[in-house]
């Protein structure tokens, strides 16, 4: 404990100007004078919009709320409130990429969208979707894609894509 | 000129005091005087956008009634060599100016979009009379 | 949380006075009132490891008995663009903050590993009244 | 030792005052005390010369009539990523130093052909007592 | 304006320290000592070398002027006056290539030297040369460079080379 403090009581911390132990302001509030006896309360004001305290305390101010980078795409998943700072998350259809190992700083990539293919497990907050290897039925596989039986004609239609899509090819099969 | 940043002077950490005060965009200056002046700047790479700026400037700018024009006072240029999409980069400058009443202090950047704002610890801006 | 550094406050350039003391690493404030504080630390890459961070961060914080969790002061956030192994990257933050008597400050960073302690004059700490 | 920046001390931004005097490239201190040093170099690349140096360093260095060698007060060294010929990098080093009457300031530099010396808000230098 | 100022008449300023509106000093000077009453001047004085002031102004010392980055190949296009700053451009045969958006830095490249090309548009301060797509008479295509006929030799002379060079080259034609 520091020189000049004396050891308060439970929901108490000693205040420095008042010289004696004060009331906690509970969480939302924040210390705007400090009690003038321990008996009588410490007068706590409501944090400011765009402010919050999550904690009782006797701070003489508010900590103020983080914002979503939305040029990073991301979105709120819970607003800021008197009580909780904002928490941001990715937009619809893009997932986080870490840029620290906490992951306090992270960007919103789009998820990859599988054409062609079985969604092996679909795009979440933390991952980009994963899929299935193997090409969804009428599509074959060109290079590391899958493309629909339909749209292939006679010349484009190599080894592979007669495996799959039938010798008679493009006769209304496919997607 | 370059854009100029908007900055929150009351809650938070942030305070002004002494007469220091903060109005449409500026700390005006309240005595004459030799003042230790700082600011940093993180900026933060745009994620989709393929056009990468090759270079982030921050400037701390005074602006006087006795002179038509802006004076930079002090200047961060940064090259960037991320390849990336995600990047930060703080700037972070402080020097002693002579300062008059009256007298106006800025920051200007060279894209306000790449700007990060999202927490009042990464970019901050203040002044203090020696 | 993340790492608290250690610092020397004897030996060498480290000095505190005026009742600035240091404890448990951290820098203690001895009365309430506007304080510059600052801070430098020279991140170093490792020479084998291949896994290489993609950032480093370092963050000023608070520690006070009015709250239980620890406010950040100042951030600086950098990504690395070196790719060879030996890379060097110094961090420098500062501003003038309201702390109360009994505040505690401190120096988190990233991952302790990276920081370049070789030298006093590369990395360092420190905090002055106004 | 490395090479030792000159520096203006009258014209412009620049100015000296209360006996901190500026003589053969290095800022005199008047009387004994604590005082915040700092600096920024703005280093920037050569245009055509293939060779680019890997790092930049900047150096805050004490000289006193009671020891022979110079003391390194402040170091910043950044290794360089960037692999086109035009390249910015800015160095800022700042802290409390105790310093006696007499004693001499400079700063030093890996290589002086890579200062910017065109504006004199990019590169600065200064003290003052607190 | 300031609390603490009046609004002064047209080519004044407020002095704060003289509680007044003084002249203001003309463009190449600046405040030496301010005026002692509305109706005596301001006492101006020359910028010093190495320094400017483009407005008239009330301001105690004048801006210092920029220098031209000769590590770059730049080079003073105007030098500075008391009255305008330094400006600063390519050395000859080196054109402009911008670091930021408003090219206030820039460093000077070697122009191109189209051999072998016709100069479509020529190097300047903005831009580098513009050669044209074809080759000059008496020169050959060599994958993207143009080759004078005269270097070319019997087994060298390909196809391009033939048809532009004629059967019997290097006699004499050409460069």
């Amino acid at each position: 404990q520091r020189r000049g403090s004396r050891l308060c009581p439970a929901g108490m911390n000693w205040i420095d100007t008042a010289q004696q132990c004060c009331p906690q302001c509970p969480a939302g509030t924040f210390l705007s004078e400090p009690c003038t006896s321990p008996e009588n309360g410490s007068v706590c004001l409501a944090c400011p919009a765009g402010t919050f305290r999550t904690q009782p305390n006797t701070l003489r101010e508010c900590q103020a709320c983080y914002e979503c980078d939305r040029q990073a795409f991301q979105s709120e998943l819970s607003n800021c409130s008197a009580t909780s700072n904002v928490v941001c998350g990715c937009e619809p259809g893009r997932f986080r990429v870490c840029l620290d190992e906490q992951c306090s700083e992270f960007s919103c990539r789009k998820c990859q969208p599988c054409t062609g293919r079985l969604i092996h497990r679909p795009c979440s907050e933390a991952q980009d979707t994963l899929c299935d290897s193997s090409c969804k039925p009428d599509f074959y596989r060109e290079g590391d894609e899958c493309r629909p039986c339909h749209t292939s004609t006679l010349d484009t239609c190599g080894k592979e894509c007669q495996q799959v899509c039938g010798s008679n090819n493009n006769q209304g099969s496919g997607l | 000129h370059l854009p100029i940043l908007q900055w929150e002077d009351k809650r938070g950490l942030a305070f002004t005091k002494n007469n220091l005060s903060y109005s449409s965009n500026a700390l005006v200056i309240p005595i004459s005087g030799d003042y230790y002046v700082y600011a940093q700047v993180t900026f933060r790479g745009p994620v989709e956008s393929s056009q990468k700026p090759n270079s982030v400037t921050e400037i701390i700018t005074k602006v006087t009634d006795s002179y038509p024009e802006p004076t930079q006072l002090l200047t961060g240029t940064k090259t960037l060599s991320e390849n990336g999409n995600g990047w930060f980069q703080p700037i972070y400058l402080g020097a002693v100016v002579s300062l008059e009443v009256g007298d106006k202090l800025m920051v200007n950047v060279s894209d306000i979009k790449l700007v990060d704002y999202t927490k009042e610890h990464k970019t901050f801006f203040g002044a203090f009379l020696l």
